[in-house]
């Protein structure tokens, strides 16, 4: 008996998480796809419909902007934030006397939510009252910033607010990674003569892959899961023109009534998180030979 | 039938014997790691597993340590059966390649820790502690951190927390591979001093053939989960049982040449095909399994010691061939000559004094009184 | 392990609640948390607990209740709904069908509600004939604040209709005046709209259109011309108006930065708190011609157990619909009172207004649901309505288009 | 010659002198451009703060970015304790506490349930190990407004619906995909040697643990704490569906006062209830932002 005890032990460990996570992660999705297969109103029924759902989900112009959004969002904020997050963990890695101070605020961002946050950033982007203003005020009579409120361009507003959020945590993951990159290999290329640009560039760059990779999967769920980011700054809207997939699973679940539509919108994001999760895991956990 | 009359014969040694591993078996799903191993050891004997990496030396150590289960056999410790018995109740001790020593305990506590797990009274923790630092002169030591020490210190931590346990059997996992070329040597004598004085019985993993030569009385040779031949170092360099052994025992390795062997009467010649130069032939005095007349291809296992200057004044069994010249080495106690027959690169070991010039011929001496021969499909050793 | 721990502590306190107490008891979610709101409710609250009741606070603000309603369905699938909240319009009914509801028609007939109570808005609160919510104010939509001193600047009047709106609007703008504040966030627009509806079509069509959502009304020359108004509307705001809360735009007008908003009645507080005199600093006209959009908050009763909840719940409506509740309720919040043998005589100018002119509507038939604050429409379908409306103020979509789309996104969502 | 030699000298001084223009040039460049970021990145928070010291008066005329004309502290006091948000205007004070209440346990149980969870995937692999992992990093990704409904159906089935515990219960569960991430990156990168030394030596499962790779885990405990804490304390969402009155974190307060949809709106109230609501993760990134980086420099970032 001790003795199966001791075997087991760390499948017992393992357990409660693994219920809880096949519950509440598996077990939820598994109820949203079944509800989004039914007509669903205020509170979720059971009877199925088939798949009428997806149809309306097709037919909607709204979803349509929003999965538009997801993908220019989506990518604009993966790369800027990685860019940006980069640039900024090189320059700090240049014994800069102030690194502590500067570090601090590129990353207290991510301490913040967004409904603290929401409405400074909502000033700060509003033509009347934020940047245009001040420059407009300092004599540049012609300054223009006004994408929050043009319905074409108020999504790069919504990417500048949430690079602003995350790049801060991209720049840790990758001052890190500079911080352990081997110093032998930079003062081997450093007697070989290549300047210090061509050093990162072609040497300490590439050997942060898995970096990339880890920021990557960090920055592609913060922007499926981008909500608070929209709501507290655009509320969605000129129009619907920030709408986002997780917005339109919120707005039809909780302010329209609709948990089927909500449910199949919600199924659709899931299989976009599994498109790209799944291969990320399946690299990641591979049986790899050291 | 034959398994069940290896089982006879091992039964009534265990009680002798400290290990004694029986048809032992281990798989990964439908890998197979090891396959029938059968070894037994007495006490005081230094059992050396050597092989190539990933012949599964690793994983036999690991399961006479019960950290991985086998499928079949079993292993016995002390004449008790060791099956599902867990590691801390084999009374073994272990030191790791990369010393697993516990980073954030210092040097005192690393080496009390498993007294402490046991229970065992603090006084006689100190006690132990004592003795065994004075031993491995690491008493100044005690009070550093792991990560304060050097790569030599460590290695002597490890054997401490070994030490201390004072078990019935020690298990090594290639303790020395992570030291450099001199401290490997000094460590080496060390520990070859420990089992002098304490009389342990040891299980050693290397892949370092020299440290095998030089610490076991007995060795075991493995490769892919397979024992090749195990027995005394003296058995394991001069009758290797097949190629492989050869070939991984000794440095510079033994020459394997093709060549065939004729039965001329009672006489037995061997002869290598040389495409520029005449043939060698020489004279072997001893039998050829499975030459009873006529002509065989064979393999001829020849330790450059055996093949020397033809002017060497020792010699008195050689027989005298000429042969091109092509690398000279010299090593300060040896010159080590490459030369080149029936197509293979062959290397003579010769006196540091011998005049030889790269790119002329010269005539060597070949002593077949210790040579091998091989079956060349088999490998397997013919006489 | 953990977890069984955690569940078992959650049920001996959760044991220990429901025994302590035995007298009247009320959770209320509601959503008004401003100052204002606030201390307009802590009246019901002080009544309550004058009668022996223990009222906890659930206040959940944002999005015009989005959030509240998100926390509500929670609550209501875990089982554990709260004892009265804040709902109004066709979702209590949603809600009723859902069978969320409770019956609050004892209280009711004792209280004589049908009498105090306009019929339309009756209508609102009762689910399968029986009162299963009871009111708490009238809100006005459909109101144009403007600012008294440029309007008498420019010699112009409050204006009654659209086109007098207009007409004041191209005058103010030559003046270089901003005629119209507004703030772009899709329920704004949407009150904008509605607002437009009624006055361009009139009560009848309003109804065709937004409350029976008549296919022939929404596709009508009419909607057209909505549409249009919206558009030239769209003309008289200025750049910055997307995403800016109501109570700035108010503050635009109270600053004098531009002329006028059309805000429901709630902006009045913004005025006096800024210390402005209703009728001589700033005026409320309607441009509905006699029209009335009305908005009515209420405590829907939602099923709980236990004597002392739904003592509560009985306690709760019946002091809802007190007259000194009533009163100072909306004295404090901007609306005026939904019963309607109130005395308006310490309300301001604005109020009394708004009261004279409900009675006028009850009896000419025109008193109308509003669309835009969800007391017209489903959720589903007053949100595919706000799409289009959206969309077409936020783009160059031209009317037509906009109507089409409006009759299209209204089929899909029934 | 020396003519040459001079030249070739003075050549040279002025190759340095250039070079160490050019040095002193790209310092220059690298703080500029380095002082610029600061400013976007605290721009948020200037407003914030400049806004909530204003008076009421001077935010609905001024410019929303001017530094105030007089410093008025009146708002901060008014935000801890004197806001309305609901019908009793007690400020943030008394929900902060739930939040402290909520965070402390949700942020030691997760981050315990992560390092053990790691522990085991990283050295105590079995068949199907590594599967079961990827199944729990695939939880990190699942959009929480999907999870809203079925969590109340379960939460009402479980009778911890609206309390602390149920919320508590919420955070740890999502919170386990992240932590077992971190802790279990961490742990490979720990010789599997250890665990099989300390198990000669007799230790068990537990031993181990508490005893060789708790003690080494602090950098990673960083990083874990300052992540969870951060969900936690901001959470908006689950702390608006899974509370009922009295038990409504901090958020939801922040959001009753910053959102109230139909009356005045003082934004410097809202401003400093902003900032106190965020102070509690603002101080952990300032003060522990150091370690976060080495935590994740130690291995939380290598796969």
């Amino acid at each position: 008996m001790t003795d199966w005890l001791e075997k087991h032990v760390p499948k017992l460990v393992l357990a409660p998480s693994l219920i809880a996570i096949f519950v509440f992660v598996y077990g939820f999705i598994g109820w949203t796809a079944y509800v989004s297969f039914t007509k669903s109103r205020l509170l979720p029924k059971y009877d199925l419909v088939g798949p009428i759902q997806y149809e309306k989900l097709a037919a909607s112009p709204r979803w349509e902007v929003a999965l538009t959004n997801l993908a220019i969002f989506g990518i604009l904020f993966i790369l800027f934030a990685t860019v940006i997050g980069l640039i900024l963990a090189i320059m700090l890695d240049q014994k800069i006397r102030t690194e502590g101070p500067l570090r601090t605020i590129y990353l207290y961002p991510m301490a913040l939510s967004f409904i603290v946050t929401g409405t400074a950033w909502k000033w700060i982007l509003n033509p009347g009252l934020g940047i245009e203003s001040v420059f407009r005020d300092m004599g540049f009579e012609n300054f223009t910033f006004d994408w929050l409120v043009n319905p074409d361009l108020a999504i790069y507003t919504v990417v500048i607010a949430g690079v602003w959020q995350s790049s801060g945590f991209v720049m840790a993951l990758f001052l890190a990674g500079l911080r352990s990159v081997d110093g032998e290999i930079i003062r081997a290329a450093m007697v070989d003569g290549i300047s210090t640009p061509r050093i990162y560039m072609s040497i300490i760059i590439p050997s942060m892959a898995p970096i990339f990779l880890s920021s990557f999967i960090v920055l592609s769920h913060l922007a499926i899961k981008s909500f608070d980011l929209v709501i507290a700054l655009t509320g969605g809207g000129p129009g619907y023109a920030t709408d986002l997939p997780a917005t339109y699973m919120y707005a039809m679940a909780f302010s329209r009534g609709d948990i089927g539509q909500a449910a199949s919108s919600a199924t659709v994001m899931m299989m976009i998180v599994t498109a790209i999760i799944v291969p990320y895991l399946y690299s990641e956990l591979r049986p790899r030979h050291d | 039938m034959s398994n069940a009359m290896k089982k006879e014969m091992a039964t009534p040694q265990t009680a002798k014997n400290i290990l004694a591993i029986e048809n032992l078996d281990k798989s990964f799903g439908s890998v197979k790691i090891l396959k029938d191993i059968n070894v037994a050891i007495e006490p005081g004997d230094f059992l050396v597993l050597v092989g190539p990496s990933g012949c599964g030396k690793s994983t036999l150590l690991n399961c006479i340590a019960g950290l991985e289960s086998s499928t079949n056999g079993d292993i016995r410790i002390g004449g008790r059966s060791m099956t599902g018995v867990s590691p801390k109740d084999r009374d073994i001790a272990m030191v790791f390649q990369s010393y697993a020593l516990y980073p954030t305990m210092t040097v005192g506590k690393n080496i009390t820790f498993g007294m402490k797990v046991r229970g065992v009274a603090e006084q006689e923790q100190q006690r132990k502690l004592d003795e065994v630092a004075k031993l491995l002169q690491i008493d100044h030591l005690l009070n550093r951190k792991p990560s304060q020490l050097s790569g030599g210190q460590r290695q002597r931590v490890a054997m401490g927390r070994a030490l201390v346990r004072d078990p019935q059997l020690f298990l090594f996992d290639e303790p020395l591979s992570n030291l450099d070329a001199k401290l490997r040597v000094e460590m080496r004598t060390e520990i070859k001093r420990l089992h002098q004085t304490l009389g342990a019985s040891i299980v050693y993993v290397t892949h370092d053939q020299i440290e095998a030569m030089t610490l076991a009385t007995k060795i075991v040779v493995m490769k892919d989960g397979v024992i090749q031949q195990a027995g005394t170092p003296n058995e394991i360099y001069n009758q290797p049982a097949n190629m492989f052994v050869a070939d991984f025992m000794g440095s510079p390795s033994m020459n394997l040449i093709p060549a065939s062997a004729e039965k001329q009467g009672d006489a037995t010649k061997i002869s290598i095909t040389r495409p520029d130069m005449e043939d060698i032939v020489l004279d072997f005095d001893r039998e050829i399994e499975g030459l009873k007349s006529g002509k065989k291809s064979v393999i001829l296992g020849l330790r450059p010691e055996n093949i020397t200057d033809s002017t060497n004044q020792h010699i008195t069994k050689g027989q005298i061939a000429d042969c091109r010249v092509d690398v000279v080495e010299p090593a300060g106690s040896d010159t080590f000559v490459v030369t080149n027959l029936a197509g293979k690169q062959v290397t003579a070991r010769l006196n540091a004094d011998a005049t030889i010039i790269a790119g002329e011929t010269a005539s060597f001496a070949f002593d077949l009184s210790k040579a091998s021969v091989f079956e060349p499909e088999t490998g397997a050793r013919i006489a | 392990m953990k977890n069984m721990l955690l569940v078992s502590s959650a049920f001996a306190l959760g044991m220990a609640a429901t025994t302590a107490q035995a007298e009247p008891q009320a959770e209320v979610l509601h959503w008004w948390t401003s100052g204002g709101e606030a201390a307009a409710v802590k009246v019901l609250m002080e009544e309550f607990e004058a009668n022996g009741g223990t009222w906890t606070d659930m206040p959940v603000a944002g999005g015009g209740g989005d959030a509240a309603m998100t926390a509500l369905r929670a609550r209501v699938l875990s089982g554990n709904a709260p004892t009265a909240v804040q709902l109004k319009g066709p979702s209590i009914q949603e809600w009723y069908e859902e069978g969320a509801l409770g019956s609050i028609q004892d209280v009711a007939e004792a209280e004589n509600w049908d009498e105090l109570l306009p019929e339309a808005i009756q209508y609102h609160l009762k689910c399968d004939g029986e009162y299963c919510a009871a009111p708490v104010n009238i809100h006005r939509i459909d109101w144009i604040w403007s600012n008294a001193s440029i309007l008498e600047d420019a010699g112009i009047e409050p204006p009654k209709t659209w086109d007098e709106f207009n007409a004041a609007a191209e005058k103010l703008q030559g003046m270089g005046i901003l005629p119209l504040a507004h703030g772009g966030q899709a329920w704004q627009d949407a009150t904008l709209f509605e607002a437009v509806v009624v006055g361009l079509g009139g009560p009848e069509f309003y109804r065709d259109a937004l409350v029976d959502l008549d296919q022939d009304a929404l596709t009508s020359e009419t909607m057209v011309q909505v549409f249009d108004q919206m558009r030239t509307l769209r003309g008289y705001v200025d750049d910055n108006f997307s995403g800016r809360d109501w109570n700035l735009a108010t503050a635009m007008v109270i600053n004098g930065e531009a002329a006028f908003q059309i805000m429901g009645d709630w902006a009045k507080g913004e005025f006096i708190a800024a210390g402005k005199e209703p009728g001589e600093d700033f005026y409320c006209s309607s441009p509905s011609r006699g029209a009335y959009l009305y908005n009515v908050d209420s405590f829907a009763f939602f099923n709980v157990d236990g004597d002392d909840r739904q003592a509560g719940q009985q306690l709760l409506a019946k002091l809802t619909m007190g007259k000194n509740f009533q009163k100072v309720f909306n004295l404090n919040k901007g609306s005026i009172p939904a019963r309607l043998d109130v005395s308006m005589d310490e309300f301001e100018f604005c109020g009394r207004q708004s009261n004279a002119e409900l009675g006028d509507a009850i009896e000419n038939g025109s008193l109308l649901p509003s669309y835009a604050h969800g007391m017209a429409l489903r959720g589903a379908q007053a949100g595919a309505v706000t799409d289009v409306v959206t969309a077409h103020f936020n783009s160059d979509m031209s009317s037509e288009d906009a109507v089409a789309q409006l009759s299209q996104a209204v089929a899909a969502s029934q | 010659m020396t003519d040459h030699s001079m030249n070739d000298h003075q050549l040279d001084e002025r190759a340095n002198r250039n070079r160490l223009m050019k040095r002193i040039a790209l310092r220059l460049g690298l703080y500029t451009l380095l002082i610029l970021f600061a400013l976007y990145y605290l721009m948020p928070l200037f407003v914030m703060v400049v806004t909530s010291l204003k008076s009421l008066d001077e935010i609905r005329t001024g410019s929303l970015l001017s530094l105030p004309r007089e410093i008025d502290f009146s708002s901060w006091g008014k935000a801890w304790s004197g806001a309305c948000t609901g019908i009793q205007c007690n400020g943030l004070q008394p929900y902060f506490w739930n939040s402290v209440l909520l965070s402390i346990p949700a942020v030691a149980i997760s981050t315990l349930l992560g390092a053990i969870n790691g522990y085991v995937l990283a050295q105590w692999r079995f068949k199907g190990s590594n599967i079961l992992f990827a199944l729990m990093l695939f939880g990190c990704f699942i959009p929480f407004q999907v999870v809203l409904l079925p969590m109340a159906i379960t939460l009402g089935a479980l009778k911890i619906a609206g309390t602390i515990p149920g919320l508590m219960l919420v955070h740890i569960v999502y919170g386990i995909g992240f932590t077992t991430l971190f802790f279990r990156n961490f742990y490979v990168t720990i010789p599997q040697e250890l665990v099989k030394a300390a198990k000669v030596d007799g230790a068990g499962f537990f031993r181990i643990f508490f005893s060789i790779f708790l003690p080494v885990s602090p950098p990673i405990i960083v990083v874990t704490v300052i992540w969870q804490f951060t969900q936690i304390w901001n959470d908006f969402l689950f702390g608006v569906s899974f509370s009922q009155a009295g038990t409504q974190p901090i958020t939801v307060a922040l959001n009753n006062i910053v959102n109230a949809t139909t009356g005045v709106k003082e934004y410097n109230v809202d401003m400093a209830a902003a900032i106190i609501a965020a102070l509690p993760t603002l101080l952990v990134y300032v003060v522990a932002g150091k370690y976060f980086i080495r935590g994740l420099t130690a291995g939380s970032v290598k796969g």
